[in-house]
């Protein structure tokens, strides 16, 4: 417990100094936020139909930008190495470094919903919606994303396997989660239905995310 | 003076304008009471410049 | 306590690495593994820490904690020294005395005996080659494994360094641990050697 | 020579504090007194024909616009010193500049947001000068994240110098929107080519609160500078008091 | 001049080999596109109206997406100390490598346009359009990246704290790209004026950018 | 050729690392960096390669090219190898000998003159320890630099490899060129001795 405990200190204490803490995660979202206005065009109510979009697209890219590293540094450095003979079992461990990861990327960009549905336009109950949908499926996103990131250590393949094998897997969690969003702001369909089974992708990929990871690595190193 | 229909549009951005003014004056001057603290806490400490010449007095 | 192995064969890159490679050390002994470039040195070590499957043969561990496996009750020193630049030196000892868990000694005391107490607070990324071998070494004192496992664990380190580490190997031994190292250079302990052919 | 000499001279930091001290004093007075003249005559500004009392709001939004991009050029050169001859005043002087520099962009966006409401009937719109100025915001924020961020001060500066040069290039950006998109804002009417279009009754007050607020910047900027020397002193202090336990 | 082939050759190689830079991209180019009909709904107008806007920000956060790792990469195993001890000037090798960053990451993206617009219901001039601009304006954000890059080694940091500092340059770009494409599409105004503003900002940063790279690289190794 | 540094001093992450340092070293010498762990023996050699700014002092060469600067002149071999993993030994050869430019030799000779030629065609991600190493090597001889900069060359190296090396360097004197190497070992062959002190 208490090593599991270990790991997740470390790997978020290193994300904060590397990745410069939570406050740039926000900032990131601000300015991407800010980016779409420029493309789609001024158009309020537009934009306000866009919102749960973006906004799930940035939550999207923020996990992609840093997950394809999760084992790939402790591998260079020969952490992984380690982690693998350790006493921790390496589900748990690799469950861990998810969790680490998603408290200091996923995490902010939940708080930081409301301010960024300002800018959006998004009004009250559309702003907790997204963020609701957030937090039930950003841990998906995490979760399954891992699975990349261990292939991507032990078949020395960074990027490729990663988007060939996690944006498949996450595209149905970005689905119901605009969807669920949508649900929530216009109708016509209830909002309990594409929720939950958002809440049903992320519980699976709690469970499945950690044993994958945990096999490629321990098959797969060298 | 009068400010029309608009007055609480004007108030608050003078007022505001005077707010951030005021909180950057006062972050910088409780700044420089800190750094001054914190010179004086090492110099107490035995720590001396190289020059010789107390950290402090900056005149 | 007593690490065998038998008849092990290492495969790599679909390339036969060794083959028929037979071994054994007890408690308090060493084992030093030399040969040339290439042959299969660091190969062998990562079979034992069970990075790497042989593709034929069988290790043991005899008289150890029935309930580990080797991989548990070793410590692996390999080439890379598993230290995150961004934390401090301190910070990064602590983690793996906390990760790697059982019986741990005060992470303070081991940074003193490697000579690195005064930088216990400065970030990894300052740390000179010799100076983050010698954090490494600091993680092998601060959690007890009876098994050694060292991939030229003197490389880098300074005549003072050499010295402290080879007092260190010492004190392992006598208190009934055992080594097993692969190396270019004298290991400065009485040693049992293994020696691997090949090509360079 | 004499130029040169006074240069050196400020360049000391020492000197700079000692300097520093005698001039604050006198700076703030001014700045004191001239905003105080500002405040009176925009007060007794009339009102304008189309946008009424609310032409008010111009005497803290405009000198607040020009701030924000002064202070982004006062940090441009500053980087330039940091660059080319790698002088720690220089690196002291754009550090100290970004919180203030953020936060005249910031008051320009929120009087502008505030105008804008009786003006366009709307607090925001995406249009080419707003959302420059808010580019502008950010690169501020970012710049702050940065110094935060980077513990060795050296590193950091040379890393912001570089980014800061790299964003001088939305100062023009900004200051031309409105001639290059045909946006909601207002374009040039102080300083353009062909001279002021602006009626004096509102061109005096406007004048007068623009010097008072750059005199403003520049105490505050001397002042913060002033302590962010004294940062370094202490940053300096305790590595020599770790040093000196080590040993 | 062989020493800049030389220097392209291999960077492209490592990243058809390594499988970063393209296919990701691809994909979540095709991630950012698939999902939009999702936000929007069903309506083929809008869908059609936004393409532009969708092709121009999926190109924009897929460069942001691979871009931040091309020196880290370098200065981890100590080629970049080399690189910078060469003797072809500094500028030209870091333009080098971030035109093998285009051809390996960028192009993809480009030929990609046509598959897309099909699925965004654009049709055969608005593609073309869209990739015109494309082809114009990808390099600016390539080469204003790179300035993101080059920092991310001489910060030790990572991640979305260059994102933040580097997404604000790159906005300009969006602008022009998108009303270019808009103008093809449906006018008024002349394709012409913002296609040479969008030409003319990708020679401003194939000239800011190199030198931007290089001069944090000069003063920031260590 | 004359290398000199004069009244040199290095300040890393603000604390000074060293300061009144003075060297030199002429066509056909050797001088060897030695002292502590973290005494500064690599923060010296980066220095020369231009890799950092000193704080003070100055450099000089005198009699090389006066068209190109010292770095330009030099070859510098760190711990960190240079080599992409997804690369074959002779790619990664080859390409630095086309970067690098200047006055080349066959790639093939080179590797053959480090044995590796066997392994042309293997990825560096399969070289040991000690053959990534020997591809470094390579590299110094694939283009000729009369200045060379080495970092604990001989670390990994078994002892033919070092016998080899030895032999590389005496070649590289004999035909005009100078080495600043820093090593914990001898380095095996005649050289001036430049002690570094400081703290491990
Ligand atoms: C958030 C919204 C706004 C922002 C970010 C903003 C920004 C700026 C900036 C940067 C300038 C300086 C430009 C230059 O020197 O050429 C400026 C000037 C000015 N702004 Fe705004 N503005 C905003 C809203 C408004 C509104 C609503 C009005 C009035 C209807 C307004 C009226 C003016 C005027 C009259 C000037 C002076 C122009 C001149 O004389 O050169 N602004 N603003
Ligand atoms: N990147 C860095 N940033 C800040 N300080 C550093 C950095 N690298 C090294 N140092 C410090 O500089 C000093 C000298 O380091 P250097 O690597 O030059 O030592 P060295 O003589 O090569 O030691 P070794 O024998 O262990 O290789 C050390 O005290 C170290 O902590
Ligand atoms: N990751 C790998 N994939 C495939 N083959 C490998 C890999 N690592 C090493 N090899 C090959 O296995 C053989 C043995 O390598 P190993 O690293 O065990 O040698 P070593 O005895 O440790 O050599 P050194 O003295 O250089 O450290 C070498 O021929 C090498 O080419
Ligand atoms: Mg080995
Ligand atoms: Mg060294």
């Amino acid at each position: 417990m208490s090593a599991l405990a270990a790991l997740i200190r470390r790997d978020i204490r290193i994300a904060l100094r590397v990745g410069g803490g939570a406050l740039i995660g926000v900032l990131f979202f601000l300015t991407v936020t800010v980016l779409m206005p420029f493309a789609v065009g001024p158009d309020l109510a537009l934009l306000s139909r866009l919102g749960p979009a973006i906004l799930w697209l940035g939550a999207l890219l923020a996990s992609l930008l840093t997950l394809d590293r999760l084992f790939t540094a402790d591998h260079e450095d020969g952490s992984l190495d380690l982690i693998v003979m350790s006493r921790t079992p390496l589900e748990l461990a690799c469950a861990a470094k998810a969790l680490a990861h998603w408290l200091a990327a996923g995490l902010p960009l939940i708080i930081a919903t409301p301010v960024l549905g300002l800018l959006l336009n998004l009004d009250g109950t559309a702003t907790l919606a997204v963020a609701a949908t957030l937090l039930a499926g950003t841990p998906a996103l995490t979760f399954t994303g891992m699975i990349g990131a261990a292939l991507a250590v032990t078949l020395h393949r960074g990027g490729l396997l990663l988007a060939v094998l996690v944006l498949p897997l996450s595209i149905p969690v970005l689905i119901f989660g605009v969807a669920a969003s949508q649900a929530a702001i216009s109708g016509p369909l209830p909002f309990g239905t594409p929720f939950s089974i958002l809440c049903a992708l992320s519980l699976a990929s709690l469970v499945i995310g950690p044993f994958a990871a945990a096999a490629s690595l321990r098959h797969g190193l060298d | 003076m009068s400010l029309g229909p608009y007055a609480s549009f004007i108030v608050t951005s003078y007022a505001l304008v005077a707010a951030v003014v005021l909180l950057l004056i006062v972050w910088i001057i409780a700044d420089y009471r800190r750094q001054q603290a914190r010179l004086r806490e090492i110099e107490a400490s035995g720590v001396t410049r190289r020059s010789g010449r107390s950290a402090v007095d900056i005149r | 306590m007593r690490l065998s192995g038998r008849n092990l064969k290492c495969v790599r890159g679909g390339r036969e690495v060794f083959s028929d490679l037979d071994l054994s050390a007890t408690s308090g002994e060493a084992l030093a593994v030399t040969g040339p470039n290439g042959a299969g040195k660091t190969s062998l070590l990562r079979v034992l820490a069970g990075l790497l499957v042989p593709a034929e043969g069988s290790i043991a561990l005899e008289a150890g904690d029935a309930e580990l496996s080797l991989a548990e009750q070793a410590h692996y020193l390999g080439h890379r020294d598993a230290l995150k630049p961004a934390l401090s030196v301190m910070e990064n000892l602590s983690f793996w005395r906390e990760f790697l868990g059982g019986e741990t000694k005060d992470a303070g005391h081991c940074l003193a005996a490697v000579a690195l107490d005064h930088a216990a607070h400065l970030p990894a990324a300052y740390l000179s080659a010799g100076q983050r071998r010698r954090l490494s070494i600091a993680r092998l004192l601060s959690v007890r494994r009876p098994v050694w496992l060292l991939d030229e664990p003197t490389s880098a380190l300074d005549a003072a360094g050499q010295a402290m580490f080879i007092g260190l190997m010492r004190d392992h031994l006598a208190s009934g641990g055992l080594i097993i190292a692969a190396t270019h250079l004298p290991l400065g302990i009485d040693a049992r050697d293994l020696r691997m052919g090949g090509a360079a | 020579m004499k130029l040169t000499e006074t240069l050196t001279d400020l360049a000391n930091p020492t000197r700079f504090l000692a300097l520093t001290a005698r001039i604050l004093p006198w700076l703030a007075g001014a700045t004191a007194i001239l905003l105080a003249i500002g405040l009176y005559q925009s007060a007794m500004a009339p009102d304008d024909y189309q946008q009424g009392a609310t032409v008010k709001i111009m005497f803290i939004h405009v000198p607040n616009a020009w701030l924000s991009m002064f202070v982004w050029s006062v940090m441009s050169v500053a980087a330039l010193g940091t660059l080319v001859w790698r002088h720690p005043l220089a690196d002291v002087a754009a550090k100290a500049a970004a919180p203030i520099g953020a936060a005249f962009t910031f008051l320009a966006l929120v009087t502008g947001s505030l105008w804008g409401r009786p003006m366009w009937g709307t607090y925001w719109e995406w249009d080419a000068r707003l959302t420059s100025v808010l580019i502008l915001f950010l690169m501020y924020l970012g710049l702050m994240a940065l110094w935060r961020a980077v513990e060795d001060p050296s590193r950091a500066a040379r890393a912001a110098a570089v980014l800061t040069l790299v964003g001088a290039i939305n100062i023009p950006i900004i200051k031309f929107s409105v001639d290059w998109w045909n946006t909601l804002h207002q374009p040039a009417s102080v300083i353009r080519m062909g001279g002021s279009t602006l009626d004096k009754a509102f061109l005096w007050p406007l004048l007068v609160m623009a010097i008072a607020f750059s005199l403003l910047f520049v105490t505050l900027h001397l002042a913060a500078m002033r302590n962010e020397i004294l940062r370094r002193r202490v940053r300096n202090l305790q590595m020599m008091q770790a040093n000196q336990q080590a040993a």
